[in-house]
Order: structure tokens, then sequence, then C-alpha cells
């Protein structure tokens, strides 16, 4: 396959994004999703490709370390797939006024082909460049339901992320003054010498908290749960879904090819978790789904921070399979909450108004917890095990700490679950529960989550067919080597004749 | 097999015979404690034929008839599983821990009889008496832990057979004292006289399980008493006095037993339910532990 | 396609067929069918048996196999739900569906619960175990939760112990797999007791505590009475009968097989005097004697038989601690006898329910004259849970005293007849309350319960009967079960078990009581004058005359002497324990809120950076 | 009836034991019976008035009833023999009533105190019921104000003679003339009495049925009661909605 297609994934989306005023109204409805289609068969054939061997694309035939890479491997082109189907999922297909649809539909791409551009970057600046357009649009996105609150949600966002931004870039241009390069492989190559020190572990530490804004990180994620709240579900879904994984991933990355020091993989435990046990907690007394499932997406990236906080394959394996099996439960979960704002007790009796939705609610949350056959138990099962395979009793701890929230979890996810079930409010609390169609499920909604439902129960079939490819992803991505042998050939065997 | 089976007929018999007499030893006693003559020789079986002899008998239904079936009928079986002299019966195949089970189920059946009675009287006499037996059974069962242990064998044939091996000094009184009056302790609480008879409290509950029964259900419970006195001492003997090694002896013992208790009942008033449980709980329990804690040490 | 497969596949047709059309009237024969076809099965096959597909997932083998152990707990399951099955196939699934709940819920919720417990009974590894157990608990929760607005707030209860116990299942899984390097549970069961005191206590800890909440050991133990109770009929039935012996299962595998009682014996808190195995006995004794007591105090005769369920758990547990052949034999004999007697009660309970709409002790009475079937079920399934005999609850109850008393435990066994003798007076309180007594004018048109309801009531208590009566019938599977898990064999004769040292021959025995109660009867019915039946209003009242709007059924606070004496030894045991949990987590869960909701988040986030950079250049 | 000599003492013959002169074996047992009967006697003492205190010394050392066989019972389903201790309320004779019926046979009454005879010093009460014989068959009076202990136990040796010799069997007159005895119950009390034992039903049952137990009052009797027939097991099985039916069925 040509590396050049590479390129497609984040220039469509984008196009698109700026060329759908222009497009004629009777397509107009039609350009986003087609275009994302294309990128997700692009995805699609780049993953099948990568798993062999990654591929590398300098943008406009600049060498590395100097030009423009992008580097796809199969994790980054599992993602690709996986932005351009789940933004496809949570496509705003209308019920809105038109110019502010079309406002929504561009915005969205924008987010897509950021999100692309994220996973397929190959150096710091790209990925700041498209980190930024990212948290743009999702700012732009978090405010579209153009309620107060949302309003009032989105500003502290917007702060925070302007200091998260403003963190990462001290952090980068710290990497850049001690080591004059910012593309990864070459990062990768010079760090030992240069950035293994606690300068550069200070800049990874402002990078990380820079990204963790977006990657839901203890410490940056105080705007989650009120922005989750009071945005469209779908935009909730988006962010807590797709945008905050990109974020991880390149922590992970980071992680990975440049600083594979024990320090830093203490840090993202301690802060996953922190993570973990805030947001679980947090969730348990959360009187209203969306924050409850916000706080949940804030627990459940704190045990992929965990993940990635073991070293070798095994901790890869582990965080993609987290990353990978939150994306398709948390956007689902966010649809179905679309229609039930507002107090958990308005839900009483909701199975009997949406028995399709209550069940798929139920599905969903027995695959966060962890029960097996499901996927979500195989994720923990990884993060477990691999966290028992390490000798430092901090891993131990973080073990513990993912129990003991998984049954925080449990309680507050079927406490809703038995609200759902349950009597239907009667005499007083009548008034408080939406009757008639006010908290039935749009189909399109329940449309979206059907297909999550069907992705997590097809992955439970096939999760011993699954088991291998993830494994070849996980050494892939966790082989360093490799991707500076890839993307700077004659480097890597400088090094490697040197050794 | 016809041995077996002359025995299993013959062993209730003298069972019931000699707890005839005993129900009569206890009522002299209590009448020569307060200076009374007390009833003739055969005043038990007066009262028995009488009872059963009632020309018009109420029954409450099926269950208060069945009730005094498994009571005498349970009583019955059980003293098969007592060793007396010369008659083993089944009682290698049932041993002590076996016996003091069986023995509960004329217990239960007096129990359903009793409900059946629907009087509220009767019921709350049982729910005492199932309380009481609740304090009794508990040291109960220590002492014949403690026994059991002791002689290395749940087999009341075999208990018996090694306490005759030696004479007095085998026996397990001597063996083991405190076991044997703590024993002694529990057989009081267990015959239900004062001051454990809150369950009877005539004047209070009008004599509780039995408030309903008249004619040949009264009857039976007369002959279930002559029973539980019976089996009652001959458990005891058997685990402590060595047996019988022939029946003049053995009847001797037995009825001492019953009378040593007896001679101290009639001079009491009667505890609460709460206080026998105390009571019952506190002196035979530490002597019965203190007593296993010496047999095991 | 061998054996386990098709057994596994019938299952699975049938939880298939549950969800298709479990609420017509044709299913519950199918599943009838099915049930049996998979008993005969099972008691027809060789063991082990060993299934034809397997499955390797992330470099484990995943696996299942049936030994003699799992298979004894597999009959009792089938069986059980054959009966629960039955039952709810005629007039009560009919009710049922008529007060507005699901009929093909309830039933797929039953076939799904045989199909986990099958696979969970059958996993050859780790992880083919953890999924059954996964789902044996939520397919438990499923059951648990239908029927009502209270069965599903007591089924929400149990989620946090279900997932606690879940998780620190997991825990000791990836430590075992960490430590031993392999999941395979007869490759680990020659590993395991190798590894070092320090690893071995913790994943004792672990994989017991996992294991106890199933089983509703103390102090894990509060949430089973009402899980169990509040469950739908028959569901309770199998719940109660069976669902928490997972737990025993799970256990037996740990102790026996894996670690080995020896090894756990070694793992002392007091050198020689106080060790990890008399923990366990301890917490099992705990567990006989404190339930049993609750039960004592309950006013609703499902809550009765619930907590009864958890203080007989520990009987089982104990038996096998004690680990010789007699008191294991016991032990695993009582899950067997425990099921049949106490499906049986509950089925009864719910019998009384489906005629007179009320479980409360204290609304019934004299029922005996208008449900006698109903009433012969209950009377023998008392016995039987009081360990009477001539039913089979003594037999296995006897052989756990005889192990003590062999074993030289004067307070185990002492806290075993506790329990035994608590039982007794809280069954009789049952049975009182419900049928003997005072007949409510409002029950007097009461009628039996119908075929559908007693013939699998009855089935169940002449099984206890039979196999009281001749309890080697059952301790065959005992034998099988005790081999399999590497326990001594019990050598045991049609009646019992023959010994020097005292031996015990039911068939004698229980001859002797019927000829007993034969002469009793001759001498009631054969020497005495005619009797008359009278009304239970012309009754001794002291001269009152009573009239049938009095209320004169002694059922309320029936044992008020021992309960003054006893009650505040154990009033709300554990509760404590529970609510301080509950109460810590409301507690740190809105420290955390508040951290959220924290006003300046721009602010944390610079501090959070100066001392994040602090610690990474100062570290 | 309102005089001393129309009070009957004994009130019918006598009667004497089925096949009497056949059978060995039954006479021999008849005899047994009758013997143990009068031997073991276990007394209700139903205490209305101050008769009462002249039994504690009766039962106790002094004099001690139990060397006669006599023990004080509780309910009148253990008790032989009922002792009226004095005057007798109209309120206190309902009880008495029930009681009495409540007794098995062969049961005696004995009535202590002159109170029981004729009304005594309550010979003007309006609230007294004067004679005890009319409302039950009475075996045996103890005359006095009050009688002394001796005159206790010498009234209760008599009875036992009598139930000895089988002279004593006035409690078939009760359900002979059932009729009778109900009719003055029902001049005192009202056409509403009725006791919740059915007299006329164990009448029948025990072949003590006679040309009296049935007439107007009885008739009237029947009119007022509620059936106390007694619950007889059933077994009733299936049904598809008699359960449903009865289930909030309020009689």
């Amino acid at each position: 396959m040509n590396p050049s297609f590479i390129a497609l994934v984040v220039a469509l989306p984008l196009l698109a994004a700026f060329l759908l005023p222009l497009v004629p109204k009777v397509l107009r409805r039609l350009v986003g999703p087609l275009v994302l289609l294309v990128v997700a068969a692009l995805g699609m054939a780049l993953w099948q490709a990568s798993l062999s061997e990654p591929l590398v694309l300098a943008v406009g035939g600049f060498r590395p370390p100097l030009g423009i890479v992008f580097y796809v491997d199969s994790v980054a082109a599992l993602f690709v797939l996986a932005v351009a189907l789940v933004t496809l999922l949570l496509w705003p297909w209308g019920g809105d006024a038109s110019e502010n649809l079309d406002r929504k539909q561009s915005l969205t791409l924008v987010l897509a082909a950021a999100c692309a551009g994220l996973t397929v970057s190959g150096d710091l600046f790209n990925v700041y460049v498209f980190y930024e357009l990212a948290a743009v649009t999702s700012y732009g996105l978090a405010a579209g339901s153009r309620t107060a609150a949302a309003q009032v949600a989105t500003f502290r966002y917007v702060i925070l992320g302007s200091l998260g931004s403003l963190l990462a870039l001290i952090g980068i241009t710290l990497i850049y003054f001690r080591s004059g390069t910012l593309n990864l492989a070459h990062l990768a190559d010079l760090a030992p010498q240069t950035l293994h020190d606690p300068l550069g572990l200070a800049a990874f530490f402002l990078i990380l908290l820079g990204l963790g804004v977006k990657a839901e990180l203890f410490l940056v994620n105080t705007w989650a749960p009120e922005v989750y709240a009071t945005a469209e579900a779908r935009v909730s879904a988006l962010l807590a879904g797709l945008v905050s994984k990109l974020a991880l991933l390149v922590v992970a990355r980071l992680l990975v090819l440049v600083f594979p020091l024990p320090e830093a993989r203490e840090a993202l435990l301690v802060l996953g978790m922190l993570g973990m046990i805030s947001g679980e907690f947090a969730a348990y007394r959360a009187r209203d789904i969306k924050r409850m499932l916000a706080w949940s997406s804030i627990g459940q990236l704190g045990a992929a921070f965990i993940a990635f906080a073991i070293p070798g394959p095994a901790g890869v394996a582990a965080g993609l399979a987290i990353a990978l099996h939150h994306l398709v439960v948390k956007p689902a979960l966010f649809l179905l909450a679309e229609r039930w704002g507002g107090s958990l007790a308005r839900l009483a009796g909701a199975a009997r108004r949406s028995p399709l939705g209550a069940a798929l609610f139920a599905l969903f949350a027995l695959s966060l917890i962890g029960v097996p056959p499901l996927p979500g138990f195989w994720a923990k099962y990884l993060l477990l095990s691999g966290l028992a395979a390490q000798p430092d009793n901090l891993y131990l701890l973080a073990g513990l700490v993912v129990l003991v929230t998984t049954v925080v979890e449990a309680v507050y996810l079927f406490r809703v679950v038995g609200v759902m079930y349950g009597r239907e409010a009667k005499g007083e609390d009548a008034g408080l529960t939406n009757t008639g169609s006010a908290n039935t499920q749009p189909a399109s909604a329940l449309a979206g989550s059907g297909v999550f439902a069907a992705l997590l129960l097809a992955a439970a079939l096939a999760a011993p067919l699954l088991a291998a490819p993830l494994g070849r992803m996980a050494t892939q991505m966790s082989d360093g080597a490799a991707y500076v042998a890839r993307v700077l050939p004659s480097t890597a065997t400088l090094s490697g004749a040197a050794q | 097999m016809m041995h077996i089976l002359i025995e299993l007929a013959v062993m209730p018999l003298v069972a019931f015979t000699i707890g005839m007499f005993m129900v009569l030893m206890m009522r002299k006693i209590a009448a020569k404690i307060q200076r009374r003559v007390g009833p003739p020789l055969l005043q038990p079986l007066y009262d028995i034929v009488k009872l059963y002899a009632k020309k018009t008998q109420s029954s409450h239904g099926l269950l208060h008839d069945i009730g005094i079936v498994m009571a005498v009928g349970g009583y019955i079986a059980a003293e098969t599983m007592l060793p007396v002299p010369g008659m083993n019966g089944i009682a290698d195949k049932a041993g002590l821990l076996t016996l003091a089970y069986v023995t509960m189920i004329p217990s239960l059946g007096l129990a359903l009889g009793v409900g059946q009675c629907a009087n509220p009287n009767g019921s709350i006499g049982i729910a005492r008496a199932l309380t009481a037996m609740l304090a009794y059974d508990i040291p109960f069962v220590v002492i014949i832990f403690g026994a059991s242990w002791f002689y290395g064998s749940n087999n009341l044939i075999e208990v018996i057979a090694a306490q005759q091996a030696g004479g007095i000094a085998s026996w397990g009184v001597t063996k083991m004292p405190l076991l044997a009056i703590a024993g002694l302790f529990t057989l009081y609480a267990m015959l239900g006289k004062q001051p454990f008879e809150i369950y009877v409290a005539p004047a209070e509950i009008a004599t509780g399980p039995m408030v309903e029964m008249g004619g040949k259900h009264l009857g039976g419970l007369f002959v279930m008493q002559c029973f539980q006195l019976f089996t009652a001492s001959a458990v005891y003997v058997s685990m402590f006095l060595g047996g019988g090694e022939n029946w003049l002896f053995f009847i001797l013992k037995l009825f001492a037993v019953v009378a040593i208790p007896m001679s101290m009942a009639f001079v009491f008033p009667r505890y609460r339910t709460e206080d026998v449980l105390a009571v019952v709980w506190r002196w035979p329990m530490v002597l019965g532990l203190a007593g296993v804690w010496l047999v095991m040490h | 396609m061998n054996a386990l497969d098709l057994l596994l596949s019938l299952s699975a047709l049938m939880l298939l067929a549950a969800f298709l059309f479990g609420q017509t009237r044709v299913y519950p024969w199918l599943a009838g069918i099915l049930f049996t076809g998979q008993l005969v099965l099972l008691a027809g096959s060789d063991l082990p048996m060993a299934a034809g597909v397997g499955l390797e997932i992330f470099g484990q083998q995943v696996g299942w196999q049936l030994d003699g152990f799992g298979r004894y707990f597999a009959l009792i399951t089938i069986g059980a739900a054959l009966a629960s099955n039955v039952y709810m196939g005629g007039e009560w699934g009919e009710r049922y569906q008529a007060d507005g709940h699901s009929l093909r819920w309830l039933h797929a919720a039953l076939a799904g619960n045989v199909l986990a417990m099958l696979l969970l009974l059958s996993s050859k590894d780790l992880i083919a175990f953890f999924i059954g157990w996964e789902l044996t608990s939520w397919a438990g929760f499923l059951l648990m939760a239908q029927g009502g607005e209270r069965a599903l707030r007591a089924a929400l209860r149990y989620v946090p112990y279900a997932m606690g116990g879940a998780m620190a299942v997991l825990g000791g899984l990836v430590l075992t797999l960490s430590w031993t390097g392999t999941l395979d549970l007869l490759e680990l069961s020659r590993v395991m007791s190798t590894l070092g005191n320090g690893q071995l206590a913790l994943l004792l800890a672990l994989f017991a505590i996992g294991f106890s909440i199933k089983m509703g050991l103390l102090p894990f133990h509060l949430w089973q009475a009402p899980a169990y109770a509040e469950a739908a009929g028959p569901g309770t039935a199998f719940l109660g009968a069976i669902s928490a012996r997972m737990g025993l299962f799970a256990l037996g595998i740990l102790l026996v097989k894996l670690m080995t009682l020896s090894r756990v014996a070694d793992l002392a808190f007091i050198d020689g005097l106080f060790t990890a195995r008399d923990l366990l006995a301890w917490v099992a004794a705990l567990t006989i004697v404190l339930p049993t007591f609750t039960a004592l105090k309950q006013n609703d005769a499902r809550y009765l038989l619930a907590w009864h369920g958890i203080g007989q758990g520990g009987y089982m547990l104990l038996g096998i601690v004690m680990g010789d052949a007699t008191g294991s034999a016991g032990g695993l004999l009582h899950v067997f006898n425990y099921a049949t007697y106490q499906a049986a009660l509950v089925l009864a309970v719910f019998a009384v329910m489906h005629r007179t709409g009320t479980a409360d002790l204290n609304s019934l009475g004299g029922l005996v004259t208008r449900m006698p079937l109903t009433f012969l079920v209950m009377l023998l399934g008392i016995i039987g849970l009081a360990g009477l005999p001539p039913m089979n609850g003594f037999v296995s109850k006897w052989l756990v005293y005889r192990s003590l008393m062999v074993e030289g435990r004067p307070l185990l066994f002492l806290m075993t007849v506790i329990g035994t003798l608590g039982t007794i007076l809280s069954v009789y309180k049952l049975i009182h309350n419900t049928f003997l007594g005072q007949l409510r004018a409002e029950h007097e048109h009461i009628r039996e319960a119908p075929w559908s309801m007693t013939v699998p009531m009855l089935a169940l208590v002449i099984l206890a009967f039979v196999t009281g009566v001749a309890p080697g019938l059952a301790l065959s599977w005992v034998a099988e079960a005790q081999a399999a898990l590497g326990l001594p064999v019990l050598a045991y004769t049609l009646g019992g078990i023959e010994s020097p040292r005292g031996s015990l021959d039911m068939l004698w025995i229980v001859g002797v009581l019927f000829a007993g109660f034969g002469i009793g009867a001759l001498l009631f019915y054969g020497a005495g004058g005619r009797s008359k039946r009278v009304h239970q209003l012309d009754n001794y009242a002291g001269g009152h005359f009573l009239s049938a709007d009095v209320r004169y059924h002694y059922s309320d606070h029936f044992y008020a002497g021992l309960m003054h004496r006893i009650g505040p030894l154990y009033r709300g045991s554990f509760t404590w324990l529970e609510s301080a949990v509950a109460s810590a987590t409301d507690l740190a869960a809105s420290l955390m809120q508040a951290w959220y909701r924290q006003a300046v988040p721009a602010l944390t986030l610079l501090v959070a950076a100066v001392l994040g950079l602090g610690w990474m250049v100062w570290r | 009836m309102s005089t001393l000599q129309s009070i009957p003492v004994v009130a019918t013959k006598a009667e004497k034991p089925s096949g009497g002169t056949g059978n060995l074996l039954a006479n021999v047992f008849d005899e047994l019976t009758a013997f143990c009967r009068s031997r073991s006697l276990f007394m209700l003492h139903y205490c209305t008035g101050c008769g009462a205190i002249e039994l504690p010394p009766a039962m106790t050392s002094r004099f001690d009833m139990e060397r006669l066989g006599i023990q004080p019972m509780v309910t009148p389903r253990q008790a032989d023999i009922l002792l009226v201790t004095g005057y007798v309320s109209t309120k206190t004779l309902k009880r008495i009533i029930l009681t009495y019926e409540q007794m098995n046979s062969p049961k005696y009454v004995i009535g202590i105190c002159s109170c029981t005879v004729n009304g005594g010093m309550y010979w003007q009460s309006y609230a007294t019921a004067k004679v005890l014989a009319d409302y039950m068959p009475v075996d045996m009076y103890i005359a006095g104000c009050m009688p002394r202990p001796e005159a206790v136990i010498s009234g209760l040796r008599e009875l036992m003679a009598n139930i000895r010799a089988g002279r004593s069997d006035n409690w078939r007159d009760y359900y002979r003339r059932y009729d009778h005895y109900l009719g003055n119950q029902q001049r005192l009390f009202g056409e509403n009495w009725q006791t919740p034992t059915d007299v006329i039903g164990e009448a029948r049952h025990y072949g003590q049925f006679g040309p009296e137990t049935l007439g107007e009052h009885t008739a009237l009797l029947e009119r007022h009661q509620t059936p106390l027939l007694p619950f007889e097991m059933r077994l009733g099985l299936g049904g598809e909605k008699t359960g449903v039916e009865n289930k909030g069925d309020k009689r």
C-alpha cells in the first residue's frame, strides 16, 4: 500500500470541513459521512497493511528528522479507523437549524481530521498543532448546545485547555531546547543522552499535564463532568470516547519512545490511580447520569494510564485493550443517556418505556465493570495480570485500586440499572418522571448504540481471535527501536552498530 | 435375629415399668418433703389407665393424635438404643449422639401435637420448653463429648464395658468427676422439675403444653414421662456409673440418680425462662468445659 | 461431540428456548424433558467428562472438564432446577404472569443459572473458572432481581458483595498467574502448595474472601438472606438449594485440591495454636451459629429459611475443613441433603404464599387442615433442616459431629450443636406459626396447592427421606467427589457407616423408630376410648368464650425468654461492618466530588504543575 | 326446684356395665377401669367463692388428698371432678358450664358450700344462680358454710365409693337430658345462649343420645348457633382459579 494515502486521512476531512458550506444544499448532508466512510476504508486498509510492517510517509518528500513525518503502525491505523467509525456513528444528522447544523458538521469533520492527525503524526510539533486543532473544535462543539450551563462549563474547559496547551508547549520547548529536534524517532534516538535527566522529565511532566487535559488525567480533568453533563450527548461521547483516547495515545507514544523511564511510569501510575479513585468514587454519588458517565470515564482513563505505565508489550496491550473497549462503550452509553438527563430518580421505570435502551445500558455496564466473557473483562484481565507481573509494590497497589474501584463502579452502574428496572415513580414523584416520549430513546441513538453493542458482542465472541492481533499491535507499538529503525533507517543501523 | 426382636420388645417394657416407679418415687419424695403420705404404690398406673379409659376424648385433629404417637413411639425407639443388663438392643448401631437426637423426636412430636391444639398457653409452653431444651442440651453435648473422648467411643456398649472392666475405680464418676457433676446438674434441668419447670407453670399458662391434653392424650404424656425419667437416668448411669452389672445394681443406680435432683427440687420456686438459660449455661457449662479440658489434657 | 459438550449445549439450548418462548405452556414440559435428559446424561457418563472444545486466549488455555466433585454439584444443580421448573410451570407461573411479571425472563434466568453453574463446575483452569464464577454471580443476580421491587433492591445489595468477591478472586487469579506461571487447575494442584507461606497466605485470603462472599460466610453474609428470600418463588428455591454452594465448591477446590489442607494448616497466626485452617473452621462454626439465631428472630418465612441457608453452609465448610473421611463426607453430603429439604421447604412456603398471599409468620396459622400435603412437606423438611432422624439432614450432620468428636474439637462441636438446637427452635416456630394453631377466618376456604406445586415438593422430601433411610445411595456420589478432590474416601454402607468407635445404621434406626411409632399408634388408637374432633374454638381459655374474630394464635415474639437473654448479644451483628464500609465509601465519594466542584481549576493546575515539576526535579 | 326436697342428689340410677355377665375378660377390664377411675381423680377447683379456702388444707400435709389419688389439675381437659366452691353468679355460671362441657367424661361435679345447693346466703341475690343442679348434673353436694376439710375429704371418699360401685354416672344425664339443662340455661342467659362446644354432636358420637337430648330448647339453640364443625383435613387439589378467588376472600 502506498504510504501517501496516509495524508488523505487527515487531509480529506479537513478539506471537506472547509468546503462544506460551498457544497450544494442537496448534497451537503452526504459529504461528511461519505468522507468519513472513505477514511474508515483507508484506515482499514492501513491497518491490514501495517500489521506486518509500519508505514512511514515523509510529507513533501523531506526526509526525517527534518520533514514532517506521518507514521502509521497498526495501532495508529486502528485508531484512524476508530476515529472514522466513531465520528460516523456520532455524526450530527439533523434535528437542528440548518446553519447551526452546518457548523456542527464542519466542526466534527475538523475534529476527525485533528484526531486522525494526532494518531499519525511523527513529530511533536505536529502533535501540538493537531492537539490545538482538536481542542478548539471541541470547545466549539461543547458550547454547541447553547445553554447557559454549557457555556459556563465550556469556559472553564477553555481556560483549563489553554493553560494545558501552554504547559504542553513549554514542555515541547524544553525538549527542543535540550535535543534540538521534535521528530519522535529522532528524539527516541537522542533521549538517553539528552532527555533522561530531571529537566527532560520535567518536560515530560508538563506535556503530560498539557495533554492530560484532554485525556482526563487526574489533576486537570475537573472540566469534564460539567462539560459532559451540559453538552450534547454525542459531543460528550466524542470527547470522552475519542479525543481523550488520542491524547492518551500520544502520551503513550512519548512514554514508549522518548521517556521509557521508571520515574515517568511512576508519575503515570500515581496519577492514573488517583484518577481512578477520584473518578469512580465521585461517580458513586452522582445524581445525574451524564455526570456519572463523565466520572466513570475519568476512572476508565485512569485505568488506561495505569496500564500504559506497565513496561513492555504487556502494558501496551492492556492499555490498548482498555482504551479500545472504552472507546466502544462510553460513546454508546452517552448516546443512550441523551434523553435520560437530569436526576437519576427520573429514570424510574425507564426499562418499561424503552426496553431496548435499558437492556443495552445493562450490557454496556456489565462490560464496563468487566464481566466475562464480555471484552471489558479481557481488558481488565490484561491490566491486572500485567500489574501482578511487576515486582514493584506500587504496581500491586495499583492492582488493588483497580479492583476496589471496579466494585464501586459496579455499584453505581447497577444502581442505575436498578432504578430503570424498578417501579415507576408514583404520587408526588410522578412529576419528576418524564412520561411519554420524553425519555424514550430516539431511533438514531438506539441505532448508534446498537452498532456499538454489536461490536462489543462480536468482540466478545471473537476474543480468542482478537488476542493475536492485539498482541502484535502491542509489540509493534512498544518496540521503540523498531520505530526509530523504520523512520530513520540510517541512525538505527548506526546505533545498532554502535552497540 | 429372633433374639434381637425379643430385646426390642422387652426393653421398652422394662423401661416403662421402671419409669413408672420413678414417677411414684418422685411423687413420694415430694410428699415426704411436704410431710404428706403421698400416693399409693400403683398410683401412676391408675392415672394412666383411667386416662386411657375416659369415655369421651376430645381431639383437636389428626396432628394432635400423631403428636402423642410420636412422643410415645419416639421414646419406645430410644429405649432400644440404651443397653440394660443383658440386653443391648441396637445400641451398637446408634451411638450416644444418635440417642441424644432420637430423644428429640418425642419433643418435636409433642410440640406438633400441642401446636395443633391452637391454644396459646400450649404454644407459649412449647416455646419455653424448647428454650429449656436449648438450655440443657448445650451442656449435655459438652458432657457427651467429654465422655466419648474419654472412652474413645460413641458406642454405649463399649462405654459401659470400659467402666465395668475395673470396678468403681474405672467408673466415669471417678475418672471424670467434673463431668459427672455437670451431668447431674444437666440431668436435673432435663427432668423439668422445680426450679426448671417454667414451661408448665400451672397458674400462669395452665400447664403449658398439657393445656388441651385430656384423656389418652394426657395418658400418653404420662407414659412419655415414665420413659423420659428412665432414659435420662439410664444415660447418666451408662456414662458415669458403670451401667448395669446386674439388674439390682442397675435399678438402684437409676433410682439414686433420679432421687438426688428430686430431693432438691421440691423446695424451690421456679426460675423464669431467661434465668433457666443463665443458670444452666453458667454452672454445668463451666464444669463441663473444665471437665472436657481435663479429659483431653 | 462428547458427553460434556452435549450437556453444555443442551443447557445453552434451553437458555435460548427460554428466551424465545419461555412464557408459553409448552416450555416447562420441554425444559422438564431437557433437565431430565441432562440428569440422565450426567449420571450415566464416565468420569472425567472432558469438553471437546477449548480455547487459547492471551496465552492461556481455557478448557472444561467435569470430575466427580463437579458432577456431584452438577447433579444437585440440575435436580434443583428441575423441581423449580415443574413448580413454576403450572398455576404458579400463570399467577406470576397475571401479576405482571415476566415468566419468560424467570425461565431464562433459571436456565442461565444452570448453564453458568455447569460452566463453573466443569472448569479446567482458573480462567474458565472465573468466567463461570462471574456468569454464575450475574445469572444469580438476574434470578434474584425478578419478582418485584423488593427483590430488585435486595439483588442490588448483592452487587457490591458479588463484585467485591469477584475482584478478590480476580486479584488472586492474576497473582497466581504471576507467581506460578500457570492457571491450569491440575498444574496448580502440583505447584501452588510449593509457594512460600507469605504468598500462599495472600492467595488464600483473596480467594477465600471471594468464595466466602458467594457462600455467605461471616462476615460477608448480610446480602444473602434478603436476596434469596425476596426472589420469585422457584427462584428462591433454586438459589437457596444450590446457588450459594458454588462458593463451597470453589473453597473445596482451593483448600483441598490446590493448596491442600496441610499447607493451609502451616499458615499459623499463633504458632501451633491457631492456624489459617482453624480460622476457617471457626468462621464456619460462627457461620452456623449467628445466622441460625438470626433466623430465629425472623418474622417472614422466606427470610427465616434464607437465614438458615447461610447457617447450614457452615456445616458443609466445617466438614470439609476437618478434612478427614468422615467430616468431609458429612460436609459434602450436607450439600445434597440440604438442597433437597431446603428446596422443598421454600417451595412449601411459596405454596402457602400462593394460597394466602403472605409469608408473614404473624398472619398465618392453622393451615394444616387446609393444606395437608404442603404441611407434610414442611414437616419432613424441617425435620431434615433441624437434623433429626429419620431425615437425611441428620446423617450429614452426624458425620460432621462425629469427625469433630474424633478429631477432638470440643468447642467447634459445641458450636455445631448450638446451631442444630437453634435450628430446631426456629423451624418449630416456622411450622407452628404457619400450619398449627388457630386457622384464621379468612383462610377457612383455602385449598391445597395444585399438583404442579405439590408434586415437586413431595418428590423432594421423599428423596430427602429415602436418602435419610439409606444414606449409602447419596454417599456413593460423595465418595466419588472425595476421591476426585483428593480427600480420604469414606467407607460407607447402605445404612450409614460401620466403625468400631460408634457406627450409624439408619436402616435400623429408622426401622426401630417407625416400629416405635407403630406401637405408639397402637397404644393410642387401640387402647384408648373413642375420640371426637372438636372445633378450634372449643378450647381452654380460662372459661372465656372464644370466637372466630378473636386472634389467639401465639406467634409474635415467640421465644421471648430466650431473646431476652441472648438477643442483645447479636443484635445487628456485622451490620455495623456493612454500614461502616458504606459510610466510608460515601465520605470518600463526597470528597472526590468536592474535588471536581472546586472553583479554581486553573490554580490547581498551576500548583500541580509546580509541585509535579518539583517532584520530577528533586526526587 | 324451689324446695330442698326437689334437688336431686343422685340424678339417675347407676347403669350396669354392658355385657356384665358373659365375658369374663371384659368384666375384669371394666372392674379395673372402674377401680382406676375411683382411685385417680383429677380435680378442677373452680373457686367461685369462700369455700375454696378449705381446699388447701385438704390438699396439703394435714389431710393429703394425694394419698387417695386425688390431685388438683388446671384445665377442664385434664380434670375428672369439677369442684364448684361457693356461690355461682350468673356471669360465673356461664364459665362453669363451658368448663363442664369441655371436660372429658366420665366427669363429676361436686358442689361445695350451701350456696351451690340453694343459693345459701345469696338466696335473695338477683345475680346468683341458686341451684347448680339445674344447669348441670351434680354428683355430690358438700353442704356447709363453709364445710370443713374433713367434710370435703369425706365427700370425696363417698364420691370415690360411688364411682367404684358404678353409681356415679350423672355425666350421662347431661347428654341424655340436654334439652332440660339447656332450657334452664336459656332461661337464665337468654335465648342466644350457646357455648363453643358441641354437646349434641358428642351425644351422638359417643352413643349417649337419649329421647330428651333434643327438644324445643335445642331447636332454639340450633336457630342461633353458628355451626362449629371441626376443620377436617382436606386435600382439594388443583383448581385453576379458586386460589386466586380465595386470595382476598374475607368471611
